[in-house]
């Protein structure tokens, strides 16, 4: 009998540590699961927002970059012609 | 099963899980869980399904619940038969080392 | 790039706008680029072509519309890449900086 109960209780901590086993697997599983998510969503959030502020910055780059071209192109159109003008004037 | 029978596996269930936590036997099984799952490459494969699901969807369009829902799935059937198995066997290893139980 | 990305860009864009021109960023941004380009000769370069092309087209045939429209290509070509490298970074800078944007 005690023979018998033994075998029992071998076969039932067999079967036990198989549902022990899916039980921690699961746990690990879906812990980690959620860890790697929060992690990959976070990272895309910042990779998305890097690449924004590359964009933006480039092309406010050139926005910047034409204003002031402009004005000071303006600028030395205006300054050389008048230059050329006195230089003229002296001339005559 | 009689009624007596499932209150004494209920029993020896929570004496088992009482010694696994009392002993860190549980928390090493999960870090042992862990780093088998790193080392077979389950999280760099993890990642990379994380990645393909936020490029599909788009990122405006994804939760953390969503993204759970949807590589959990994929998370459980890639844990190797190898890695359950040595879990396993740590398991059955414990539980016949300690008698009582 | 996407309707909702392109949003988001133009959302940003008007946040940064305002953030440069209340920080007086934006100013102090030209005022650099000017420094550069004064400093690396291409005012004088500049000028140099606007007598070129007077000169050519005869002082009673052109006119500062003229002038402008002639040289503007070359004034934007002569832009040193080392200058606009500058200024792009110190954009970058910045807005990685105002991490709310």
């Amino acid at each position: 009998e005690q023979a018998r109960l033994k075998k029992e209780r071998e076969l039932w901590k067999s079967q036990y540590s198989q549902t022990l086993c899916e039980e921690i697997t699961e746990q690990v599983v879906d812990h980690s699961v959620r860890k790697c998510a929060i992690q990959e969503l976070r990272l895309a959030v910042e990779v998305d927002r890097r690449a924004r502020i590359n964009r933006c910055s480039t092309e406010f780059c050139s926005c910047l970059i034409k204003e002031t071209l402009d004005s000071e192109i303006f600028q030395v159109v205006k300054e050389t012609l008048q230059e050329v003008h006195c230089f003229c004037k002296y001339l005559k | 099963c009689s009624l007596s029978e499932m209150n004494k596996d209920a029993q020896l269930r929570a004496t088992i899980n009482q010694k696994l936590i009392e002993t860190g036997e549980r928390e090493r099984l999960k870090e042992l869980l862990r780093a088998k799952l790193t080392e077979c490459g389950w999280k760099d494969q993890l990642k990379a399904h994380c990645k393909d699901v936020i490029r599909e969807k788009g990122l405006e369009h994804v939760t953390v619940d969503d993204l759970v829902a949807e590589i959990t799935p994929k998370g459980r059937a890639l844990v190797p038969d190898s890695v359950k198995k040595e879990l396993l066997q740590r398991i059955r290893t414990f539980l016949s080392q300690h008698a009582s139980l």
